[in-house]
């Protein structure tokens, strides 16, 4: 009973406060709305946490039947994404203070929420459709929110790729309904159904195309690295850490997994994620702002559980293994990541912050994505275990090399972070929201092998210190090079978004004729992939070799391995 | 039947009686004097009605005197229904004559019109070929004194026109009628249609009856003298004439084509009719999509419409009855619609021209707005005359369509429709006229709301029609010669 | 003849009689005038809900007329009659309502009203029609009822719009006529239903059935805005709000599409259109309206033209449901009838309170007035995101049982159509949106009322609301029984799959 | 040739001279006089053409003769009148030439 109210209260709760957020009466409360709204799904989410039991929630009259469940992998998803979206949401309450579009900032972040939660606890596709179309175009206003036009930019990058994720999966959808045999619209009768589906490459393809527009695979990313870091720091901390993964569990939920065996798209899988891994890392290291490294290293990091995701068309037998480590990989990005971004925040707090704590603060959750602290280590360790019985070394060995692109990734945050540090003359007054959620979600993320882990079993680091070697190792050895070109200044910057700069001319069919005047205006800058430094210099072979021989080395090193892994495991 | 109890004579005696009488009386008797008339005529046709529905066709010698020498008539289905619409149309022309005309105007007007109607009834009501020659005669002068009345320049000259044109038109009949009775011996329908016998006479005496009676129901390409007349006239008279006077003549050609059976003989020649027809639907549609004065527009529309119920002559054939049945009936149908619709639509656009005070249609900006009854009056009757549901119009259309896909004469098809678009299209256009919003303030005058009502109620009663098209169906399928001769 | 078979005639009556006192009141009586208005169409209401209960009691009432001889004039109530008319009765009400407000200090209310009622009362017949012929009368009625509305303003723009619109609908009029009375000289009076009446007749004249049908098709493909016949809809966008209202949502557009219906499921039948091979040429038809209008509807900078183009996009989507053959097809199409109803009677009535409030009429206009009227703006996101097809808006479920139907009849390529179209429904309203919520406003309005930096005034808000609610909520509870859905799956049981 | 023939033979020619009169002339007077020839010719046409009974004159052609012949004087009258009319008020005795159709 108390589950099942919960569960309606999940997504009605937020949206509910939305309206209530509308009035001019609430303006001021708005933030306190956004913090508390979460508190239904966190309360769902902690007493179904690891329980096999399910409750469902089934309302017949609603859409075409809606069913809505606590399924235990849409419990972990819960569980970090309420918590993520609560401390974003205290952080934002100081980081809109004086923000005089806050009330719309509010809504629709209260609706954006609202989206996120009911698609977790969606059993039925209409209803997860609907959340995950209410959570995209919601979001969309909180991209947009500055008005400043690089958001506006990245706002129509994200909204282009969205609505064409959405189509990918509404065609998906159909397919999906039709391959029951028109009978059933719950998730997981779609799932085992695929199978039998016609359709079944072109269903399949929409499906992982479709969910991958959030979820940031190669091709579809092009928004993310544009979004991410425009919109203001708490819903950047909320898109990269919970909205990604919406992606994620859409393909958990949908994809047959464990209902099929297909070396065809576990392979395509594979090499889309590990593309993902270290071209993210590449890229993501040639960034000038520190939210787009962050981006880059979601991109990367989403990659590694596409990796996943495709060793499971390579063993179907091993999903339940599977999922729920994936699960907690998903968590413990999550809640590190949210983290990581809202230390963008506190960056030019530092004054009054004691340089301990500080320190500690930017570098734990940055370890911990790296796979050398906090609940990184568990996830890393875990993952590698549940793949170690796929009998597929190659691909575990890969993934312990991503972590090159992450160190990567993590040093080159750090360094900007430092830099901002240094150029800004003045330090930004303390605000006690943006520190105290920092800090509240530092210390979740640390703690989250411990609380959040259900009944996972997580290992201390302690009971495995020789496989805590082993995630060591490729950090270490990256260290050295980064070490090494850290005091380098960067010669060439790859714009945010990479493809899309070579795209966005092509295809930026403006709304009517009415903006044809105001485009011709406008100086047409020739886009290219690459950019230099100094423009007046025209960089001779031998300078880019140098440049890449410096630099990027790292990233360079990873691909060559991947590469070599592909190889040795393809034989 | 004696002459009490038979309403048949009363329908020619009152209006003559009427006729003089009125001219005769002191100018403000006549009104008076008309109104009780119109009221008797009323009653007599209704009992008309009643007594051939009741007890079939009804006959009657006047004074007793029988054919050849004495007057004889004949009162079948298709006979009555003519007299209860010309009762109607013509007392509702009378009415609105009595508020429209000025005193004088209107105690000259009254004998003309007892005139008109008697030779009218008379004509439903002959039952031989010389009777009809007499009265189309009394018509045609009737009918151009009428014209004349509005005693401008332009009337007078259309007058003249007219009356040329049907004097020509009454000899050409005239002289068919008399080669007629040289091959046949007789004047009689009934006997003649019996006698029946075809030859180089008969021949010569149809051409020329045919073509004398095309002339005055103004079938294209003879159909020049019609626009001038009616659209000169002063507005009743327009209504009476495009309503009435031309379906005398039209009655006539319908009557010998039937009860002779020339539809068997010629089919050569109904084509080359329902051609004609075919010409005048769209010369008729085209040219009253090009006139710049309303009750050109209108006279026009009658060009066209005259053309609908030509249609009717190829579809009469003989080899299919069930085509002949309907196109018989949709070819009366339309007859009636367009009596009802035309004399309404004549007086609305009578009554849009006294507001505004021009005759153009230029002028007609703002009538949507400030006179929306008349306007709504003149749109009924459009409805009717474009064919378009629901209308009279638009089952006669329907039940001529109906007959040209059972005979199997697809280009008839095509003539409707095209017709009815044209039609449409200048009916529609002197809407958008009306629409036309001005900045002027309501100076227009206002006419008697009486006069909005005749109109209003006679274009009602051809929407009515489309609902209540059975009654005058069953009315012409009465026994009589006419059915007892179609196919 | 029990008291039920009345109803059909007196739900005709009630807009009729209201449309003939609305005529006879002097310009004055705005009061009483209203009064009337919204009186009867909150009778008609509850007549319709006595239909709706007979109709669920397996009841279908029916009265007759004979007009000519075999031919007669029949008014019957079954659930697809139901549909429309229900439809329209609710639309009338609010459509009214908001005519009321939009029309306020305007000339001429006594003729826009009388005319008003005269169209409901056609579309009430059209969609009560129990045979061909008396469809086609209500058809042309509807047509005649509805040029005093388009022109209404009087404009030289206006009356040019009237002229197109004439042209297209009178010619589409002619030839359904052509159509009709090919079948019934063929046939005779064949009532809707009837269809082993007309199996037969194909059996014997099947070149001949095909050549009516397709004539029937194009005569009410000109009303359903059908590619190459869509042309009069963005032109008579002209007219009034209300009327653009009335000409897209509640009757003119729906009248052909109805009509469309009753031909291939009543006169036809389903089976044997899919037998004959008629159902994919609409189905191409269709979509590439689909993809035409939306299209077209991109380059529109004018709000109100961009949404008639929208029109006729989603009008197609009704066809392209009916044309795929299966259960679930047919569901989509029905329910479309509806929801494109209400979504774009929301639109069209945003699109009015925009200009009449501020003078808004292009999109670049827009900018920012999210928050000067942001329930009128709340409504058109509702309206907008209906249209695209997200849920819970109703125009989701339409759009899902028409991709299921297209999988059910083995038509997979429609399922891009359906896709492509959503592409371009979010192209043409996501940037529409983006500048009502989150563009700044720029300089002055174009032409503001003064009312104290309201939103629009409630006479026009309120039905704007109201059927954007009433478009949410036929999405959201979609399965319930007295939905939209709900009652299309009823027909789709009762009446096409026995 | 009996003289009904040569009657009606008269009839017909006096009808087509009477016809060409009317259809040539312009003058209204002359197309008055025209049409009584035509009506003339057209009497002689029912009295010599129509005659039945053998040498027994049809008391009934004489009468609808006499009956047409009263039609022609009141439609030549009434025609006298409009011509005069239209005379007093254009100062012409043709129509203008300019056809209104």
């Amino acid at each position: 009973m108390i589950s099942q109210g919960l569960l309606f209260l999940t997504p009605l709760f937020p949206m509910m406060l939305a309206i209530l957020a509308c009035f001019k009466t609430f303006k001021k409360n708005a933030g306190i709305f956004a913090a508390i709204a979460v508190l239904p799904a966190f309360l769902l989410s902690l007493l179904n946490l690891g329980q096999l039991e399910i409750t469902y929630l089934s309302m017949p009259a609603v859409l075409l039947g809606s069913v809505w469940h606590t399924h235990p992998t849409g419990m972990t998803f819960l569980l970090f994404t309420s918590v993520l979206w609560f401390f974003s949401a205290l952080y934002g309450i100081g980081y809109t203070k004086s923000d005089d579009k806050a009330q719309r900032f509010w809504i629709l972040w209260l609706l954006t929420l609202s989206g996120n939660l009911g698609l977790l606890v969606s059993a039925d596709i209409i209803s997860f459709y609907g959340f995950f179309a209410l959570m995209t175009f919601a979001g969309y206003g909180l991209v947009i929110h500055t008005g400043k036009e690089l958001a506006l930019r990245a706002g129509r990058i994200y909204l282009i790729m969205a609505v064409i994720g959405e189509m990918l999966i509404l065609t998906a959808l159909f397919l999906g309904s039709a391959a029951t045999g028109h009978t059933s619209i719950l998730a997981q009768d779609i799932a085992a159904a695929i199978p039998e589906s016609n359709q079944i490459n072109l269903l399949l393809f929409c499906l992982f195309f479709g969910f991958g527009v959030k979820a940031g695979i190669p091709l579809m990313h092009l928004w993310l690295p544009l979004a991410h870091p425009v919109a203001p720091t708490p819903a950047s901390a909320v898109l990269s850490g919970a909205m990604i993964k919406a992606g994620l569990f859409a393909w958990i939920s949908l994809l047959p997994l464990g209902y099929m065996h297909s070396s065809g798209w576990g392979i395509l899988l594979i090499i889309f994620g590990f593309v993902a891994s270290f071209g993210g890392g590449l890229v993501g290291m040639l960034q000038l702002a520190p939210k787009a490294v962050l981006a880059y290293s979601s991109i990367s990091q989403m990659g590694l559980m596409t990796v996943t995701i495709g060793c499971l068309f390579l063993k179907p037998e091993l999903t339940p293994l599977v999922i729920p480590v994936l699960a907690f990989f998903a968590l413990h990005h999550a809640l590190s990541k949210g983290a990581l971004f809202l230390s963008v925040g506190i960056n030019s707090q530092y004054r009054s912050i004691p340089i301990v704590l500080f320190v500690l603060g930017m570098l734990l959750p940055a370890l911990s994505l790296v796979g050398i602290a906090g609940s990184g280590i568990q996830a890393k360790l875990l993952l590698k275990e549940g793949l170690y019985a796929l009998y597929l070394p190659g691909i575990v060995m890969s993934i312990t090399l991503s972590a090159l692109a992450t160190t990567g990734l993590m040093y080159r945050f750090l360094w900007l972070l430092r830099q901002e540090r240094r150029e800004s003359l003045q330090a930004s007054p303390a605000d006690h929201w943006m520190q105290l959620s920092w800090a509240g979600l530092l210390i979740c993320g640390f703690l989250a092998p411990l609380l959040f882990s259900g009944n996972l079993e997580t290992k201390s680091v302690l009971q495995q210190p020789i496989e805590y070697l082993g995630l060591l190792w490729v950090p270490v050895i990256a260290s050295v090079f980064a070490f090494w070109f850290i005091s380098q200044p960067l010669r060439a910057s790859v714009p945010q978004g990479d493809l899309i700069v070579l795209i966005e001319p092509w295809f930026s069919v403006k709304e009517a004729s009415a903006d044809k005047k105001e485009d011709k205006n406008e100086q047409k800058v020739q886009p290219s992939l690459l950019n230099w430094v100094d423009k007046d210099q025209q960089p001779t072979p031998s300078a880019a070799l140098e440049i890449f021989s410096r630099s990027q080395v790292a990233a360079l090193l990873g691909v060559i391995l991947l590469l070599a892994n592909l190889m040795l495991w393809i034989n | 039947m004696n002459m009490i109890l038979s309403p048949i004579p009363w329908l020619l005696v009152i209006p003559l009686a009427g006729a003089t009488l009125t001219m005769l009386l002191p100018y403000h008797w006549r009104s008076a004097a008309s109104v009780v008339g119109i009221f008797t005529q009323l009653m007599a046709s209704v009992i008309l009605w009643y007594q051939v529905t009741h007890y079939g066709p009804q006959f009657y010698a006047m004074a007793d005197w029988q054919a050849p020498l004495g007057i004889s008539l004949r009162a079948d289905g298709l006979a009555t229904l003519f007299v209860l619409m010309s009762s109607l149309v013509a007392s509702a022309c009378a009415f609105y004559a009595h508020h429209y005309l000025s005193l004088h105007k209107r105690a000259n007007f009254w004998p003309l019109l007892w005139f008109l109607w008697a030779s009218l009834n008379g004509i439903w009501l002959a039952a031989d070929t010389f009777n009809l020659y007499v009265g189309l005669e009394l018509l045609t002068f009737a009918a151009v004194g009428l014209v004349a009345f509005a005693s401008d320049e332009r009337s007078l000259e259309a007058s003249i026109r007219y009356l040329y044109a049907a004097l020509l038109g009454s000899m050409a009949y005239l002289l068919g009628v008399a080669l007629l009775y040289g091959a046949q011996g007789t004047l009689a329908m009934d006997s003649l249609a019996e006698t029946w016998q075809w030859g180089p006479t008969t021949q010569v005496a149809v051409t020329l009856i045919l073509g004398g009676l095309l002339l005055k129901t103004a079938v294209f390409p003879l159909h020049t003298w019609l626009p001038p007349a009616h659209g000169g006239a002063l507005t009743p008279v327009s209504a009476l004439l495009s309503a009435l006077v031309i379906k005398a003549s039209f009655y006539i050609l319908l009557r010998f084509w039937i009860e002779f059976q020339i539809y068997q003989f010629l089919p050569s020649l109904s084509q080359l009719l329902g051609a004609l027809g075919a010409g005048a639907i769209l010369w008729g549609g085209w040219m009253a999509l090009r006139q710049t004065h309303l009750k050109m527009v209108v006279a026009y529309s009658t060009v066209a419409q005259i053309g609908y119920m030509t249609l009717m002559f190829p579809l009469l054939v003989a080899e299919n009855s069930e085509a002949s049945m309907l196109a018989y009936q949709g070819g009366i149908l339309m007859l009636l619609a367009h009596a009802f619709a035309k004399a309404g639509m004549f007086l609305a656009a009578g009554n849009l021209i006294f507001c505004t005070g021009k005759p153009d249609l230029v002028s007609l900006a703002g009538m949507s707005r400030y006179r929306p009854l008349n306007i709504f009056a003149f749109g009924l009757a459009g409805v009717s005359l474009m064919g378009l549901p629901p209308s009279g119009g638009f089952n006669a259309k329907w039940m001529l369509l109906q007959s040209s896909f059972m005979s199997g004469q697809w280009w008839w098809i095509v003539v409707l429709l095209l017709g009815s678009l044209l039609s449409a299209a200048y009916i529609f256009r002197v809407f958008a006229y009306t629409y036309q919003e001005t900045d002027a303030l309501d100076t227009y005058k206002r006419p008697r709301l009486s006069l909005e009502l005749i109109a209003l109620s006679l274009s009602g009663i051809s929407i009515l029609l489309g609902f209540a098209s059975l009654w005058p169906l069953e009315m012409i399928s009465l026994p009589g010669p006419v059915m007892e001769a179609l196919p | 003849m029990s008291w039920t078979d009345w109803l059909p005639l007196a739900v005709l009556m009630t807009s009729f009689m209201a449309a003939t006192i609305i005529f006879m009141l002097p310009e004055q009586r705005h009061v009483l005038r209203s009064t009337i208005n919204l009186g009867a169409a909150c009778i008609k209401l509850i007549l319709i809900v006595f239909l709706i209960q007979a109709v669920l009691k397996q009841q279908y009432p029916e009265i007759r007329l004979e007009v000519l001889p075999g031919l007669e004039l029949i008014l019957r109530a079954d659930s697809l009659a139901i549909l429309f008319a229900g439809l329209s009765s609710v639309l009338w009400l609010f459509t009214t309502l908001y005519a009321i407000g939009y029309l306020e200090n305007s000339p001429n209310r006594s003729r826009f009203f009388g005319y008003f009622s005269l169209c409901v009362a056609s579309t009430m017949g059209i969609s009560l029609a129990g045979n061909l012929f008396t469809f086609l009368i209500f058809y042309e009625l509807l047509t005649l009822s509805t040029y005093p509305l388009v022109v209404h303003r009087g404009n030289a723009a206006s009356i040019k719009a009237g002229r197109t619109y004439l042209i297209y609908t009178l010619s589409g009029g002619v030839v359904l006529l052509l159509g009709v009375a090919a079948l019934y000289a063929l046939g005779g009076d064949i009532a809707f239903g009837d269809i082993e009446r007309t199996a037969a007749l194909v059996g014997t004249w099947p070149e001949l059935m095909t050549i009516i049908f397709i004539l029937l098709i194009a005569g009410l493909g000109v009303k359903a805005a059908i590619f190459p016949f869509h042309g009069w809809l963005p032109t008579a966008m002209v007219a009034p709000a209300p009327v653009s209202a009335l000409l897209h949502a509640v009757a003119v557009v729906k009248a052909g599409a109805f009509g469309i219906v009753r031909v291939i499921y009543d006169i036809y039948g389903i089976e044997l259109s899919w037998q004959q091979g008629f159902l994919f040429p609409i189905a191409v038809l269709a979509s590439f309206t689909i993809l035409y209008g939306s299209w077209r509807a991109l380059q529109q900078i004018d709000i109100k033209k961009r949404l008639a183009y929208s029109t006729v996009s989603q009008v197609s989507y009704i066809l392209l449901g009916i044309s795929l053959f299966g259960p679930l097809g047919t569901i989509g199409g029905l329910v479309h009838l509806l929801h494109q109803g209400l979504m774009k009677v929301t639109l069209f009535f945003c699109a009015g309170n925009f200009a009449e409030t501020l003078g808004i009429h292009k999109i670049h206009e827009l900018d920012g007035v999210g928050k000067r009227m942001p329930l009128t703006s709340a409504a058109f996101t509702v309206g907008a995101l209906g249209m695209i097809g997200l849920p819970p808006v109703a125009g989701f479920i339409s759009k899902w049982y028409l991709g299921m139907g297209a999988l059910e009849a083995n038509m997979e390529w429609v399922i891009f159509v359906l896709i492509g179209s959503s592409l371009l429904n979010a192209a043409y309203f996501l940037p529409v949106l983006k500048r009502i919520w989150f563009n700044p406003q720029q300089g002055q309005w174009p032409l503001e009322v003064i009312n104290n930096n309201r939103d629009a005034i409630p006479l026009l808000l309120i039905p704007a609301l109201v059927t954007a609610s009433l478009s949410i909520a036929a999405g959201l509870f979609a399965s319930s029984i007295l939905s939209p859905l709900g009652w299309a799956e009823l027909i789709t049981l009762r009446e096409y799959l026995r | 040739m009996d003289t009904n023939l040569i009657f009606t033979l008269c009839g017909v020619g006096l009808c087509g001279l009477g016809f060409f009169g009317f259809i040539y002339h312009r003058h209204l007077l002359r197309r008055l006089i025209a049409f009584n020839l035509i009506g003339n010719g057209t009497f002689l046409v029912m009295v010599g053409f129509a005659q039945r009974g053998q040498g027994v004159t049809d008391h009934v052609i004489q009468a609808l003769v006499l009956t047409g012949i009263v039609v022609a004087v009141a439609a030549t009258a009434l025609g006298l009148v409009l011509i005069r009319r239209w005379f007093q008020l254009k100062g012409s005795t043709q129509l203008p030439e300019d056809d209104a159709s």
